[in-house]
């Protein structure tokens, strides 16, 4: 299945992209996903270990499973205030 | 006793007085006000502005998860959240919070809930832009 | 760094934009602003207005040494203490605490002591003035 | 010596003055005054009893021995903000 991956801050930075399309297995779970941006950005694995993965209406577990054709954001540490 | 909320992410200069005046006028007795600014000096090295970039929708959707828990926790009249995006000049405000309750300590501890549970989860990181023209994200918020 | 104070007891009203503004301009990173205002309704009585009475000289010493003591316990940039005398009308401010530091803790923590220091020690007395024309002096504050 | 005793808020309103003055024997303490004043109005001793005194820089303990000719704040429980 394809997913839509979308990057944010040091994050867009780094990859170049504020979003880009992933495939990957159906029943990928977060955990997953992850490990398949660290492989295409080896340099960057620490940061993409360091995010936290969202819908656009809340967090979403590292454990759950994403939905075919869904987008999933990809939160670095914030840093608002 | 309707709970009057504005929640805001914008790119404009936040209208301080405005926030202020629409708490006060819940005349509850207690109104509590959180300002964070640019600060010139971190570390010292001397920080011209700060852009803040954000998963708007994301952001939005958890700010009215927090406000949600503290009208749970606190009994509040009326609360404001505004946080600006791009670019902040020295001295302008980046997040204003703002709470009007009926008696002071509730005021100041559902204000601090906001900012401290904002900084912990709201998707919208700062940017660092220095006088020397180098540029930095922040990535995570120190706890205070 | 020099640390910049007001301290003012005031017939007139508060201008709170004002004060908000000077203690931004430290560009510490963190204001925190507490506001009281005329509570409308107490135990089922509409207040229509409060009328403030102060020992002027004491109360303004006793402010002075409020501030030394909460500067000693935080690193306050600047801080603002206005409280107003004299008749207020429902939804005006009554007093305006203020403290800018470089971290939103001590702001919060600094303010809300400063606040809650006036009201044990100050010589400011209100008098509620009532829907029906009665009026009444407030002995004591509750503690919060 | 004599003494002379400002009044603020409830007891300005029920004493009907802003200060006046009292007789008092030399080395008078505050709580000395304190029960003067009370003498002087019996049906306020309550309120007396709840005041602390004060002179125009600082609140003073009640065992302290007043000036001669000074000016003595009697200051109820306050309830500003």
């Amino acid at each position: 299945m394809t997913l839509t991956v979308e990057y944010y801050a040091i994050l867009k930075d780094v990859t170049g992209l504020s979003s880009e399309s992933f495939e990957v297995p159906d029943g990928c779970t977060g955990s997953t996903l992850l490990v398949a941006v660290s492989e295409r950005y080896p340099k960057h694995a620490g940061l993409v270990a360091s995010v936290r993965i969202a819908n656009s209406e809340s967090y979403i577990s590292n454990e759950s499973t994403l939905e075919p054709d869904s987008t999933v954001l990809l939160i670095p540490p914030v840093s608002g205030g | 006793m309707s709970i009057t909320v504005q929640i805001k992410i914008t790119e404009d200069r936040i209208a301080i007085p405005d926030l202020e005046a629409f708490l006060r006028e819940a005349e509850g007795g207690a109104v509590n006000l959180f300002v964070g600014t640019t600060r010139r000096v971190t570390e010292d090295r001397i920080t011209v502005e700060l852009s803040y970039e954000c998963a708007r929708e994301l952001a939005l959707a958890e700010l009215d998860r927090i406000v949600s828990e503290a009208k749970v926790k606190w009994p509040i009249l009326r609360v404001v959240v505004v946080h600006r995006v791009g670019t902040v000049g020295a001295g302008e405000a980046s997040v204003v919070i703002g709470v009007a309750t009926a008696h002071r300590v509730e005021s100041f501890e559902a204000c601090r809930f906001l900012i401290d549970e904002l900084k912990k989860r709201v998707p919208i990181w700062k940017k660092e832009v220095y006088e020397d023209g180098d540029t930095e994200w922040v990535t995570g918020n120190s706890p205070s």
